[in-house]
This record gives C-alpha cells, structure tokens and sequence, in this order.
C-alpha cells in the first residue's frame, strides 16, 4: 500500500468516506458536519459526496440523535455519529451507557449495535472546563464500547475503518490538538485491529505508555531521557484502551522492569488506574519499581494560560517521574 | 376504521390474554418465583391491542418496561415471556433482560427499557431507517404520560418532527407516574397539546376502546407512511393494579378505580360481541382457550431450566472479560 | 413600559458599551491576546439592556457562554471582564473561567455556562429559593433559539411551570444555531408556542428594540413577583458577527445581514434620543466616553498579571490534590 | 453518646431529619419521596413533619432537578436530591460532572455548591442491567464530589450529616440491599468525617479493603479465612472514596504485606484500579505480593438468578484469591 502525508481530520474522512462508498449502511450525524462540515472540519465534503440523506445535520439534541443512531444500529444500520466535543457526551450518558452499551447483552443477542460514536477531547488553547475534558475512563468503566483513541493520523484512519465495521458499538475518540498533524496514511482500505498496541520507540530501561495527544510530550520525555540521562525507554502507544493489548504491555515490562503510564485525563481513577493495577498483577516478579502514573491534575480545566500550562503534562513530568521511578 | 366482529373477536382474545398473563405474573411474583419488580398493565389492554389492530405487519413498537401487553400484542409467544419473566434460558431474553426488556427482533418488538422515555430516541432511529430504505414500515414507541417531561422524551419529539420520522408516540396516560398524581407533574389540561410544541398534530383518544385507539393509531399510521411524519397519541386509561408489586396505591381513591373498572376495555368488548351476535357460550369459550393456552405455557415455562452459568457470555461482546 | 429620556440613555450608553467592549474582544483575539475562543453578542446588544431595564436590582441573570452583554448590563466592569477575557487574576473569575463563565455573585450574575440550556435547570434553581425564602428576586435566563432543543430546555421550562417559580425564560432567537439555521432544527414557525407545552405564557418581541424587550420583560417580571409563575418570552435577534472566530457566515446571506443591521438598536435609539431633544454633539460625547472609559479598562487588564501558578488550588474543593 | 439498633434506612432518614430540624436552609427533593416516602421508604414521615416546601416531589425529569438544586445551593441553600436509582444519574450526567462539580472552581470560588446527592445501587434480586449498576467510579474520576459508600446504620448516619453541612458537593450512594440492614446507631447529632476509613476487623496476614455492601462478602470471606485457613484477615471499610483515607490503607498494607480491594462495580477502571495503583506506589518494599482486585464481571447485570450469581462477589472469590495471594 502506497502512502502519502495526511493531517490526522483527513486521514479520519478518509476512512468514513471509503467506508460510506463501500457500505451504503453507513451514514453520519452531528451537529454542522454537513454543509459546514464540521466545526474541526473532519467531515468537509461528505456532504457533497453523499448528500444531506447520510451526512445529517442535526439540532441540538444529542441525547436525541445518539439514541436515534443505537435505533438505526439496532434495525441493520451502521451510523456514525459525530459529538462534537466530548464534554457533550454527558448530555447522552444514558444513550451511551445505559442504552448502547446494554442492548445485546439484554437482548440475549437478539440486538446488535453497530454504531460509531466520534468525538473530540482535550485541553490547551483554553477552552476551559467544559470544551477540554477527556472522559475516556467513564466509558472504558462501565462494559459496552470498544474505545479507540489514535495518536497518528495512519492510525486515525485504519481504527476508524475497523471501528465502522464492528458489530458493537464503538468510541472513536480525537484529539482536537492532533487535527493538523500530518503522517504518512495508507491509501485506500486500511483497517488496525483493535486491541493491537503499537511501539514507537524500542528501550530496554523504563517503559513508557500512553494514547492520544499525551504520546506528544511522551515521546519528547523519551528523547529527553535517551539524549541527557542515556536513559534508553520503550514507548508504547496503547491506540484502543478497550481492549488493551496486554501481551504488548507485559512483554515490554517484563523487560524494562519499570513502567509509566500517562494520560491527559484526571489521574485519579483514570485509565492510568487500570494499567498501572494490572500490570502490577501480570509483571510482578519483573518489576523494580512500582508503575507510576501521571494525568491531568485533580481538578477542573482553568482557563488561563498560566494555569493551563501546570494543569497540562510537560515532557519534564515525565522526564522526573522516570527518573524517580529509575531511581536516578 | 370500525372493526369487524372477526376483528372485535380477536380483540377480545387477545385482550384476555393480556390480562391473564399480567394476573399470572402477579400471582409468580407473590409466590417469590420470580424476584426484581413487575409493571403490570392490568386495565390498561385496550391501547395495545388496540394499537396493533391500527397497524401493519412489519411495523415496530418500542414499549416500557410495562411492556408485557405490546410483547404478546405483537405475537411473541406467553411461553417466551413466561420463561423470560422467570429468568429461564427458553425466555424471550434468554433471560439476560427479565420483565422490563422483552423484545424480538424477528417480531419487531425493540425491547422494553427500563429508563424512563429513552426509548423514544431509539424509536426514532427504527424510523429512521425504513425512510432512509424507502420502506413503508411504521414505529410505535410507547411511554406514560410522566414520561412527557423526560428529557429524552423532547428531543425525540423534536427530531422526529423536524425529520418527518414515520414513528408514533403513544403516551399511556394512566393519571400517575408511580405514585405521583400528573396534575402534579404538570401544568396542562391535556398532554396531546405537548405536540403542538413541535409542530405535530397531538390527539387525545379514549383507551379503554380497542376500537377508538385502532382508529387513531391507523389514522397516525397512514399519515406516517405517506411522508407526512409523526403523530402524539395520548390515550386515556387506568392500571387497576399497583406501579409494581407491593403498591397499596394509597395515593388515589376506591372511587376513582371503581369508576375505572366499569368501564372495562374486555367487558365492554365483550358486550360489543354479544351484540353482533356471538353467544354467551361463545364468548366463554373463548375465556376457557386463552385459559387454557396460558395454564399451559406457564406451567412449561416453569419446567424449563436456567441459563446455564457457563453460558453468561452469551451476548457479551468480544473484547468483554468474564473471568474474576 | 415606555422608557424615559434618563433610561434611554442609559441604555444607549449601555448598549455602546456592550458593543465597544465585543469588538475590542474581537480584535483581541484576533491578536492573539487569548485563545479558547469566544462568543460575541454584537448586534443583539438591545435583548441584555432592555432585559435589565425592565428588571430591578437584585433580580439574578443566568446567561450562555454569549453572556458578555448580561454581565455588564448587571453591573460587572469591563476592566473585570476584559481581565478575564484574558486569563488574568483581576479577572471577574481570577482567570479560572474565561469567556464563556463570567459571573459576579454579589451582582447577581449567574456564570455563563458553555453546555447548551444547562443554565436553565440551574435558574429554575436560584429562583425556587427566592420563592422558598419569600423573597420577591426574580430570576432570568437566557439561551438561544437551537438550546430550545435541548433535552434540560424540557425539564427546565416544566418544573418552572409546575412549580410556579419566579423565572423568564428569555429566548435570544438569532436565527441560528451555530451554523444551522432555526428552521432545519425545528418545524414551528415561532419558537414561543413552544411554551403552550407547559402550561406557560409565551410571547416573542422585536428584539431590536430595547423599549420593546424591557416592555415585555417588566410584565413578565411583575407575573413572577405575583406568585404567577414563568414566563417564556422569545427575542427576535441577530448577530452580525459569527458564532465564534473564524466563522465566515458563508450560511447565510449578505442580504440578510444587511437587512437587520438596517434596524440597528443603537442607531434606532440615537434616533429616539435625538428626537427627544438630544443633540448629536451630546450622543456623540456619549460615544466618546464609553469608548475612553473602554480603552483605559482594557489597557489596564493588559498589563494586569497573570495568575501565580502556585495558586491552582483556588477554587478547589479541600479533597482536591492537585500534586503530580 | 447512647445508641440503639436502627435499621440502614431509618439511620438516614435520622440524619436528613436532624439536619432539616437545624438549618432552615436544607431542604430534599426527588420523585415520590414526599408523602409516600420514598421506594425505599428512606423518606418516610419527613413531609409529615416538614411539609411540601421542604420536601418536594418532582416530576420525572433528573436533569432538571438536580440543575435546580445546584441553582438553590449557588444562592444559599443546602439541598438534599434523591436519585431513585443511581442508574438515573446518567440522565443528569451533565449537571452531576459538568456542572456541580465545576461551579466553583470556574467561577474562581465566587460560588459554592453545598448539595448533597442521595442515590441508591447494587445488583441483587434481579434488579437487572440498568437498575442495578455502582457507578461510583464515574463520579470518582472526574473533580468535584466528596463521596460517601457507607455499609452501615451507623456510619450512613454520620456521613449523611456530615455530606449535608460540607460546602461542595456530595455523593452519597446507599445500597438497596443494606436497607433493612440493623446496627446500634448514636442518638442525636452524630457526625463521622470524610476520609477516615474504619478497621472492621484487625489482623495481620493481608489486608481486605472494601466499602457499601460488598462490606458483608469481605466479612464473610475473613470469617472463612481464620476458620478455614488459620489466615488473619485485616478488613478495612473506606467509607469514603473520595477522599480515600491513604494513611489507614498504608499502614495496614505494610503490615500485612498483601492486599485486595472487593467491589461489586465493574473491576476494570473501577475503585479498585486506584486503591490498588496507588496503594502500590505507597507501600513499595513491604509489598510481598501485587495487590488483586475483585469486582462484578465485566458484562452488564444478568436478570436471571443463575446468571446474577456468578456475575455478583460471593466470599468464596475472595477467599479464592487471597489464598492466590498468599500463595496458599
Ligand atoms: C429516568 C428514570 N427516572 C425514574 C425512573 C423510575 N420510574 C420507573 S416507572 C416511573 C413512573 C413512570 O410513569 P409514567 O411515565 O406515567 O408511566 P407508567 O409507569 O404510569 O406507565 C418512574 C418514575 C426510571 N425508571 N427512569
Ligand atoms: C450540549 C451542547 N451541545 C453543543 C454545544 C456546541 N454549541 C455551542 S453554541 C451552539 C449553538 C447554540 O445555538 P443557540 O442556542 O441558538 O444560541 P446562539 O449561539 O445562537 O446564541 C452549539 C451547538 C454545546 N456547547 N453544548
Ligand atoms: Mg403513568
Ligand atoms: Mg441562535
């Protein structure tokens, strides 16, 4: 497959658009994606393509259009649809978790729901406590949805793929800062498997892991440990938080014997959680120091610049955590 | 649309096959056969099979968890809902959902759903798809009137008005919700003026006629089906038994339910019937058959054995982990 | 209501001030002195001040996260808002909040809120307390024509009504939702029957007249203080600028915007005042002091300093840790 | 202070009553709760004793509700708001998450919201898939509520004071299986602290953390250790997750060198994840074992009762897994 530089809101287009070409099932809803195409603009030009019949513009109602979509889903379609910023999803929470993520189970499999719900997530650039939340946790948490959250655009564009081709519904969570990032993307059908881990840098002294916008400082910290500390760090790129890929994960610790993970969300009770908890469990024996964990500080986004920036992991947290957790 | 005496005639079965199926469950429930609640929908037959006799083959209904009725109207089978209530791996559910989510995707019943109004976004999502498909099936979703000042219950509205969805919403206004009085809940006379909010026409029926709800139901359906969108059924009518078991229903008069009650959906039916001929010998032997089918089914369903443990997977998706 | 001279130049001064301080937001933005975005009320500048006319002190406001005007209409300082538009400590939330949350509690003003009708419920919130507490506050809150499609616009506007709470719902219908127009979000030709759902009074008004909107404002006002209940009131509006920065308008016509900027409040408010007897030199003083007291408010927020990062924790409940 | 036995529901509904007799500003609302006193009947009497005006039936519209009582809490009062069943508060996720528990804060502490939400959860008597979740975690995660999990009459009632007379918001999630549940409760005003976890049974071989119903498996399962086993089980009730009492737990662990977190909420991204990360971090090189953690499969609440068994906590994992801990 031959592959050409994408930003990451092309690279996910690129995948809807094929899959709505293969698949006349398929269709999108949200609020401006249609003539507007989307306030980040992913879903620019699908509405000249497919028309207002699958790119749906939608009111202001998401608990509405969500569970019109787990409806649609439920009778053979497989709708897409677009929140446009993740806080959002609280207004849907009982379509999200209550409804979606239940109807097969209840149904003793009667039922499937093959939806895709996209959205956006993340802090900086002061959008403040209610445009900036990751909530992936929330969802991870309560059993239902096959959660994906690309840090690349390739990987944005064959998760997506894969994610409109599941047969249970699914998250597919952006990171608005990620939008113009730009990576060489497969052209034509490209699918990634869910589950799948990805290492984006081989070390053998201290693994690091992370997903989304938070592999951005975390790749810096890895150069920054390799170039002033010749501290040599695996980096792993989760990509699906549902499933995980534990096999990756313990591989790379057993090795390492030393283990972070970091994640723009709160730290308390966050995915981070989850990871550190289990891998203590599979590792254990390996492991030459607990497995540290950095997020998002423990309370709302502030707005200001100053705050911001401490709320918000640098690449030096990282570089002191590893340190620490070195002991160096 | 006046019914036939065939139509009146099954009617009238089906109607005595609610009933008794909600009275058996009731006496299961008492006898700790089953456990976790019931809404039971005694009194209130008429409107779905009413409803049903309103509609086509192939047009969906999304019901409560007071749903038993609209299950057995849409053909489901009382041995599925018997076994299901009983949380027995012959139920319609396999027994993963019990009494509030009985559903058959073969039968175009979306299960019944425990979180009051949320399946009214779902119905309009059925919808939905048969006007993206271009076919002309129908979607029912059913609510009580507390359900009206649900949230989920206004954007469903609003959606499937600003679409032209082919869906009906049929709130049961029974007067309560639980035990709240719904002069209580809100400030209007008349709940069918909420749709005029949307741009829907709104209509008020009286539910304890199967005859008078088939009409309004086949008047929303065929504006429905024509692209004209959706229509706001308000239907009169009264549980005579509790919210759920345990229910003394404290809160509202003797009288009041008496004054229900003589105003029977079945026995006016039944009149109905006599009147164009059937026999009292007739009319109880209809009685004696749906007794008897439901004696049978319910006494199967018992026989039949639990989910297997091992089998807890059963609808889990792939990547759920079930082991401790 | 008709508003003497005094009052109309109050607003005009009012309604310059709010115009002057969103377009020095704009080109702060556009200077990059802030980033996060934010939401700009020019040209409905006459629904605030005519909103606050017709209200007296102590009545709260609940605005969106396009509450700019609100907030200075109730008194809050530009130099506050400016701070906070900047991310400043000597801003009216210390920087915490931004644009879309200036609030003031000693002034009344609820903050903004930047999920769409979530300042609904809350309002219903602040005047059930006045109602509890028997005082005669009354409580109005603002949203947009698509919020009126959001599932806490429903529960809102029922529980006010049912509860007979001292609250306006002011409706700025601008004409559009972001970028999708009122009329594909829903199919009522005037958003105002949508109060009919609940039993509630519904009236809209030429929200270009600040007469007009303090006018229906005060009724509504005197309605709540009498123990009668909400009252919805809906606002026909415009903005001239787009939803947020960046947006090109390219949704709408250049026809549309010239039309309702020909019906301009500020402009039709001079006119009044010149009538009246104003002269322009007067009107035009007027002008050169709201923009003078301007410039030096938001000289001064750009040389105030940021927040001291060691100060996060403000704000933060006790169990909050915020160490890493 | 002198006590007597109460049952779980009626200790709650002393508290409520005791504080409402206090402060003029603490009213409650919530759907049936007036005069027929609530589902669960934890209302019962207080509209007889304290009218409509401060004890409020509502119609069925959560959003709207809890919006109106972090409304009233922002101008002075101190409302109680009763969620039937916690499952419903994802109809009202967005006022409980973006707006509660951000008013502060984002209002840089111009406001306060001293509300205090009462829920009730728990599987158990085929209560079924969406009336039976402990979602507790959700709640955890994100900033902004202290919350409360009490598996007894005695600490439901201090809590429940103490949440009331907090100045930020409260979570205060009851266990529809502890109802009927009797222990000697103080009279009077009686108040127990956020944060200070309470040592259920001392000992020295591993440490069991638990809280709400679970509490009654975890006893069960010590019982069974020390008499099946000769293994001296330390149980330690949290009482409360946010804030997590850390130094109890550390110094227990130390102690005993293992520990488990039982939860009837899902296990993955549940409570247990952060105790267990956390506690792991805390108490590294006295740890002789990696801390396990049990929790409700990860599949949503079966109805049926052969289904609902195995998905629900019985001692006999607990006893199972800390036998795997110990390597007994
Ligand atoms: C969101 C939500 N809130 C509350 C409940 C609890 N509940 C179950 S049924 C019911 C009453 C519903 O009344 P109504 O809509 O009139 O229907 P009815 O039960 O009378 O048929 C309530 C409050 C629920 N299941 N979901
Ligand atoms: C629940 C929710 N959904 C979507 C948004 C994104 N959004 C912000 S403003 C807006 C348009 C609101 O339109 P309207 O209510 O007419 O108010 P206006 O902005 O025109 O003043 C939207 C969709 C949001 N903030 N919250
Ligand atoms: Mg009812
Ligand atoms: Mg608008």
């Amino acid at each position: 497959m031959s592959a050409r530089e994408l930003p990451y809101r092309e690279a996910i287009r690129e995948a809807i658009q094929i899959e709505m070409q293969r698949d006349p099932d398929v269709f999108i809803m949200g609020e401006d994606i249609g003539s507007y195409g989307g306030i980040y603009k992913v879903t620019k030009g699908l509405y000249e393509e497919f028309g207002p019949e699958r790119v749906m513009d939608t009111p202001i109602s998401e608990a509405g259009f969500v569970g019109a979509a787990i409806g649609a889903a439920m009778v053979g379609k497989r709708p897409i649809v677009e929140l446009m910023f993740m806080d959002f999803s609280l207004v849907a929470a009982d379509q999200i978790l209550n409804q979606a993520g239940k109807q097969r189970f209840m149904s003793g499999d009667d039922f499937r729901v093959p939806m895709t719900i996209r959205t956006q997530q993340g802090a900086g650039g002061g959008v403040g406590a209610q445009h900036g939340q990751s909530l992936e946790a929330l969802f991870m948490h309560i059993p239902g949805f096959a959660i994906a959250l690309p840090s690349t655009a390739a990987d944005a564009k064959g998760l997506m793929a894969t994610a409109i081709r599941m047969d249970d519904p699914t998250m597919f969570i952006e990171h608005k800062t990620l939008y113009a990032e730009k990576d060489p993307v497969p052209e034509g059908e490209y699918l990634i498997p869910f589950g799948k881990a990805a290492i984006r840098t081989e070390g053998s002294d201290i693994t690091l892991i992370s997903y989304s916008a938070s592999m951005l400082p975390t790749l810096k910290a890895a150069e920054l440990l390799k170039t002033n500390h010749g501290i040599n760090a695996e980096v792993i790129d989760l990509r699906t938080i549902v499933p995980v890929d534990w096999a990756t994960l313990t591989a790379s610790v057993m090795k390492t014997g030393h283990g972070i993970v970091i994640h723009e969300a709160h730290r308390r009770g966050g995915v981070g959680a989850e990871i550190a908890a289990e891998l203590t469990q599979r590792t254990w024996g390996t492991l030459a120091a607990p497995i540290a964990r950095i997020g998002g500080l423990d309370i709302p986004i502030p707005f200001s610049p100053s705050l911001e920036a401490v709320w918000h992991i640098q690449p030096e947290d990282i570089v002191n955590t590893a340190l620490r957790t070195l002991k160096k | 649309m006046s019914l036939s005496t065939q139509q009146l005639e099954e009617a009238y079965a089906e109607m005595l096959r609610i009933r008794g199926f909600e009275e058996r469950a009731q006496e299961l429930y008492a006898k700790l056969h089953f456990k976790g609640s019931t809404h039971l929908g005694i009194g209130q037959e008429a409107v779905a099979v009413g409803t049903r006799l309103g509609l086509q083959d192939g047009d969906l209904v999304a019901p409560t968890y007071r749903g038993h009725a609209y299950a057995l109207a849409w053909g489901m089978t009382s041995f599925s809902l018997f076994a299901e209530l009983l949380g027995r791996e012959a139920g319609s559910n396999h027994g993963r959902g019990g009494s509030k989510h009985m559903g058959s995707a073969e039968l175009g019943v979306i299960p019944g759903n425990a979180i009051v109004a949320a399946n009214l976004p779902i119905a309009c999502g059925t919808a939905l798809r048969a006007k993206m498909d271009g076919d002309d099936e129908v979607t029912v979703v059913v609510f009580g009137d507390g359900a009206t000042n649900q949230a989920a219950f206004h954007e469903a509205m609003n959606l499937a008005a600003v679409w032209d969805l082919p869906v009906i919403f049929l709130c049961e206004n029974n007067l309560y919700s639980e035990m709240t009085p719904i002069k209580d809940a809100v400030k209007v006379d008349e709940l069918s003026i909420r749709a005029s909010a949307y741009g829907m026409p709104g209509v008020r029926v009286d539910g304890m006629s199967v005859g008078a709800v088939a009409d309004v139901v086949s008047q929303a359906a065929a504006r429905a089906r024509s692209g004209q969108g959706p229509t706001f059924i308000e239907a009169m009518t009264y549980r005579y038994c509790g919210h759920m078991p345990g229910d003394l229903c404290d809160y509202r008069t003797r009288e009041e339910e008496a004054e229900w009650k003589s105003r029977d959906a079945i026995e006016a039916c039944e009149t109905l019937l006599i009147a164009a001929g059937k026999t009292p010998a007739e009319t109880a032997a209809i009685r004696a058959q749906v007794e008897a089918d439901l004696n049978t089914a319910e006494a199967e369903a018992l026989a039949s054995p639990l989910p297997d443990p091992s089998t807890i997977n059963r609808g889990a998706a792939a990547w759920m982990e079930t082991s401790r």
